[in-house]
């Protein structure tokens, strides 16, 4: 499997602050969905930010899709991450739905004709097209997110960072975005990195980085990190339902798997034991 | 004193003698009982907000009337005297931490007993047991509020209405945006004022999970209307009337029901993992019995 | 040369001018609009020559928008208090010295004498019937803003936004 | 705040904001000609066809005057009573009543509501959008002297967009510190003023997050400055513009003629 993007021992503080990452290692499988989590302030949000170029590295090396993040590559590597943000409201540049899906396509000078046909485009993929001469306000904030999807299909990126971009909406608005995210990444052949806590979104993931303090607790598939509830919770987070519901059933004596089962697997696993 | 909210035929109306005029909420009855800890749910735009608005007065009916604590809301109710019931009814807004303003966390806290006319020093006793009431170090009080993290400073302005001392607290999805601990540590926090201090909570959220761990009364709410109001468990009964609502079932209840379509037959649907675990040792051992 | 941030916030300022203009405290003929104070910020963060253009861009859009009636006269005022502000607060201590000088200027030359005498080319109204009542009124507010620019431009909100912006 | 947009598709609403926008300030320049009962009647004609062009009901221009009545009546009476020559019926120390100033009242009249009725067409027949960049299209010709004119555009076109948001956030602020004891709406000047503080902090804060938010997405979609940038939105010049162009140039000269020199 191809590393789309390759973390390098990269260390980082804010100013006056304590160092958020120390000698930080990670890898991302292209064509994947790669889930980070980690509790508020684990600095997930600052990884992000890194990749794409909009902080500055201190010391080691982000490389994505074998460019090197730095001032010379900057804008190449903007043009193959679409990202995400956590709050509707601040991602919104334009004055109506189309003209924000807009806006990236005339950061990069494209012919109005052209836009045009892309922004048609984009905004149909969505969902969105019946929208577009609506204002932001008169939009929920899980429209807006389909909006701000709709402007990175239009620059066409091989990578999309979803900044913790659910966790403002209600748990219907999640579910329709990340099944958006999801029909899109097939779609056009992406690479999902989604930042969140939302532990059953994570489950889903084909691969999950755990992060805390700084640092990769544990990055593998589901199945090997979200069996041992204790461990998650350890670190600020919840257990997946099922992986919660197994341990529930494992108090009442029932002889349970100890590794992590989806939903579908689960719901296989009772039947067989009710039979 | 009696803590009882009663809505009688409340309607309002935003935007009255306009052309945009719209009905925020119509012929609203029902009662809120004293002590209870009540969800509010609904889909967005269904008029919760709006319904808890009126318990504090911030909004007034357009037509109808609302008693809270032997006081009486109505369409005649004027912006004078009701500082009383404001200080009554504890109200927390989504993303709360955005209404802080003051130099220092204690100041902050203070800032609402200093309104109703409370000394210094007493202002600041009662924002010192707002913070350890929510969790807050002692040692954060001379700290810039704004320099604290995103789930501290929920938490100041928590105490900021808790140091009022309300005996009726509105939470207005208070764990928006909160990671997993931040979100059970408020949840905790509800649950304790309810069960120590006797305090009415009154939650609006769309976390099922939340309403049937924490609440004892449900009230759901559906274009302006209230079209159900009881236990979690009546609340629930019924998938696909829920989904009719655009509300979600708690996760255990839809785990459960998926369970009933692949064929497992659970005889109720249960609401929390903990009797879905039940439930599902008991067709166990009922399937064993039958061998 | 503006960063990315600072065109936000510029902008930002635009929209919290167009709303604070609107909102206004205080009874009748003794309101007092907040906008003053969105102009001032951006003047103390920016320099007199683009606070002055998003004054008067805003007192332009503003009008037109309103539907009330456009007239160039009060975009100049709005375009002078604003380099007034600038240049008395742009990178300089904010003193009550500089606050006195700056609001006293603003309140004789622009508010007191040119919008009079904007109001009399507008309506060909006689200049001198409508100053002592504007002249009065200047001179009960004036005092009130200075004490709210002092307080304003010096407070630890207006020191954290300045740190996050530029630090 | 900026409620007042109707939507529609009348030939008014279909001319391009620029020429709207030049074309009410031109009016508003040839009111000041205007002197004689011919020049009003040529101006008030023009307007009656403005309005009927613009397929807007009579009564949404009454309803924009009411807030503006006190000082329409308050210029006219200040007209009544200070002008001066012609027959005097009254005085009273500086004050007096004449033919004249009769007939300067009745004039002053009109010049108001003239110019209130052309803003109020602009209004209602524009989106705010429209209207800036309408501005912006005619602040173009400034990029010459190295006016930042597609800066502003940006900054004009995000401040319209917050306009919303911000009021969203003003008001669930000022429920907030109402919830916590604060009254707004009463109290002495002084109390008013510093009940202010509490608004004005957490707004400012707020602004300044969303500043910051909104900057980060922007570079992430690939934006560095705002002069080497295509565009998406036009707003074409087209034959209704040209031919009310004429018209008002016409009635425009008309005036000029008839006005008693």
């Amino acid at each position: 499997m191809k590393d789309i993007i390759q973390i390098k021992n990269i260390s980082f503080n804010y100013p006056d602050q304590e160092r958020l990452f120390t000698n930080f290692s990670m890898n991302i499988h292209e064509g994947e969905w790669t889930a980070i989590i980690g509790q508020n302030g684990s600095g997930k949000s600052t990884l992000a930010r890194l990749i794409d170029g909009l902080i500055v590295l201190k010391s080691g090396q982000i490389v994505v899709d074998g460019l090197t993040v730095n001032d010379e590559n900057i804008f190449d590597i903007r043009n193959k991450i679409g990202m995400v943000f956590q709050n509707p409201e601040d991602q919104f540049v334009g004055a109506t739905v189309e003209d924000d899906v807009a806006f990236g396509l005339e950061n990069r000078q494209i012919p109005r004709e052209k836009m045009q046909q892309i922004v048609e485009n984009s905004l149909k993929q969505v969902g969105m097209w019946d929208f577009r001469d609506r204002i932001p306000a008169n939009l929920s904030g899980g429209q807006k997110q389909r909006v701000a999807i709709a402007g990175i299909i239009a620059l066409s990126p091989k990578i999309i960072i979803l900044d913790e971009a659910t966790s403002m909406l209600d748990p219907r608005g999640r579910q329709e975005i990340l099944k958006l995210v999801d029909k899109i990444k097939h779609d056009n052949d992406l690479t999902v990195i989604s930042i969140t806590h939302d532990i059953d979104e994570a489950a889903g993931a084909d691969q999950v980085i755990v992060v805390n303090k700084g640092k990769v607790v544990e990055a593998d598939q589901p199945d090997k990190i979200f069996g041992d509830i204790n461990k998650l919770t350890s670190i600020g987070l919840s257990a997946p339902f099922t992986s919660e519901l197994l341990s529930a059933l494992r108090k009442r004596g029932v002889d349970s798997p100890s590794q992590y089962l989806n939903d579908q697997r689960l719901i296989t696993w009772i039947k067989q034991l009710i039979s | 004193m009696d803590q009882t909210i009663n809505f009688k035929q409340v309607t309002h109306t935003y935007q009255a003698g306009t052309p945009f005029a719209q009905n925020a909420l119509s012929q609203v009855s029902v009662t809120i009982a004293g002590g209870s800890f009540t969800a509010i749910i609904g889909h967005t735009g269904s008029g919760k907000s709006t319904l808890v608005q009126h318990i504090n007065a911030l909004l007034k009916p357009t037509a109808g009337e609302i008693k809270v604590s032997g006081r009486t809301i109505t369409p005649a109710t004027t912006n004078k005297n009701l500082k009383q019931l404001r200080k009554h009814v504890g109200m927390v807004f989504q993303f709360p931490e955005k209404q802080l303003f003051e130099e220092t966390v204690i100041k902050d806290i203070m800032f609402g007993p200093k309104n109703y006319g409370v000394s210094d020093e007493e202002a600041r006793l009662d924002a010192k047991q707002a913070m350890g009431l929510v969790g807050l170090d002692g040692s954060l009080q001379d700290k810039s509020p704004f320099d604290l993290s995103g789930g501290q400073m929920r938490r100041v302005a928590i105490a900021g209405v808790l140091a009022m001392k309300p005996e009726i607290l509105i939470l207005d999805e208070p764990t928006a945006g909160l990671d997993p601990r931040g979100h059970k540590e408020i949840m905790d926090l509800a649950e304790k004022l309810h069960q120590q201090q006797g305090m009415t909570i009154i939650l609006v959220t769309h976390q099922m999970d939340d309403v049937v761990d924490y609440a004892s009364d449900v009230i759901v709410m559906d274009q302006g209307k209230v079209v159900k109001h009881g236990e979690p468990k009546d609340i629930f009964s019924d998938p696909e009337w829920v989904y009719d609502m655009h509300l979600d079932l708690p996760s255990a209840a839809e785990f459960a029901c998926r369970l009933i379509t692949a064929g497992v037959p659970l005889k109720t649907i249960p609401l929390t993992i903990d009797k879905l675990a039940d439930a599902i040792v008991g067709v166990i051992q009922g399937g064993q019995s039958h061998e | 040369k503006l960063r990315v941030v600072d065109i936000v916030v510029l902008g930002i300022f635009m929209s919290l001018l167009l709303i604070l203009g609107r909102f206004t405290v205080g009874v009748q003929a003794w309101r007092l609009s907040f906008g003053f104070v969105v102009t001032a910020i951006a003047s103390m963060l920016y320099g007199p020559l683009w606070s002055s253009t998003i004054a008067a861009l805003t007192d332009i859009i503003g009008t037109l928008m309103s539907g009330s009636v456009y007239f160039p006269g009060f975009t100049i005022s709005a375009i002078l208090g604003a380099a007034i502000y600038g240049y008395f607060f742009y990178g300089k201590p904010i003193s009550w010295k500089r606050v006195i000088i700056a609001q006293l200027i603003i309140a004789v030359i622009v508010n007191t004498v040119l919008n009079t005498y904007w109001l009399t080319i507008l309506y060909k109204t006689p200049f001198w019937t409508f100053l002592p009542a504007r002249a009065l009124k200047e001179l009960v507010m004036t005092p009130i803003q200075m004490a709210i620019l002092y307080y304003t431009l010096n407070s630890q909100t207006m020191g954290n936004i300045y740190n996050r912006l530029f630090n | 705040l900026f409620g007042r947009y109707l939507p529609g598709s009348s030939w008014v609403h279909q001319m391009s904001p620029q020429s709207k926008l030049m074309l009410s300030f031109y009016f508003v320049v040839v009111i000041f000609f205007a002197n004689n009962i011919w020049t009003y009647a040529a101006l008030s004609g023009l307007i009656l066809l403005v309005v009927l062009m613009s397929g807007v009901s009579i009564g949404y221009f009454l309803k924009g005057i009411r807030p503006l009545i006190w000082l329409i009546v308050f210029t006219v009476l200040l007209q009544i009573l200070f002008s001066s020559g012609g027959h005097v019926y009254w005085h009273f120390g500086p004050f007096s009543i004449s033919d004249t100033s009769l007939i300067n009242g009745g004039f002053m009249f009109i010049r108001c509501l003239l110019i209130i009725m052309i803003s109020t067409v602009l209004t209602l027949t524009t989106t705010p959008l429209a209207i800036a960049d309408g501005v912006q299209t005619v602040l173009r010709p400034l990029k010459k002297v190295h006016f930042p004119v597609d800066t502003l555009a940006l900054m004009l076109s995000i401040a319209l967009r917050f306009v919303p948001t911000l009021m969203d956030e003003m008001e669930t602020i000022l429920n907030a510190q109402r919830s916590r004891g604060v009254d707004f709406g009463s109290g002495s000047l002084r109390h008013r003023i510093s009940a202010a503080v509490p608004l004005l902090v957490p707004l400012f804060t707020g602004a300044i997050n969303h500043a910051e938010n909104l900057s980060t997405a922007m570079e992430a979609r690939g934006f560095t400055d705002s002069e080497h940038r295509s565009k998406y939105r036009v707003y074409r010049w087209q034959r209704k513009d040209t031919i009310s162009w004429a018209v008002f140039l016409l009635i425009g000269i008309l005036v000029l003629f008839i006005r008693k020199s």
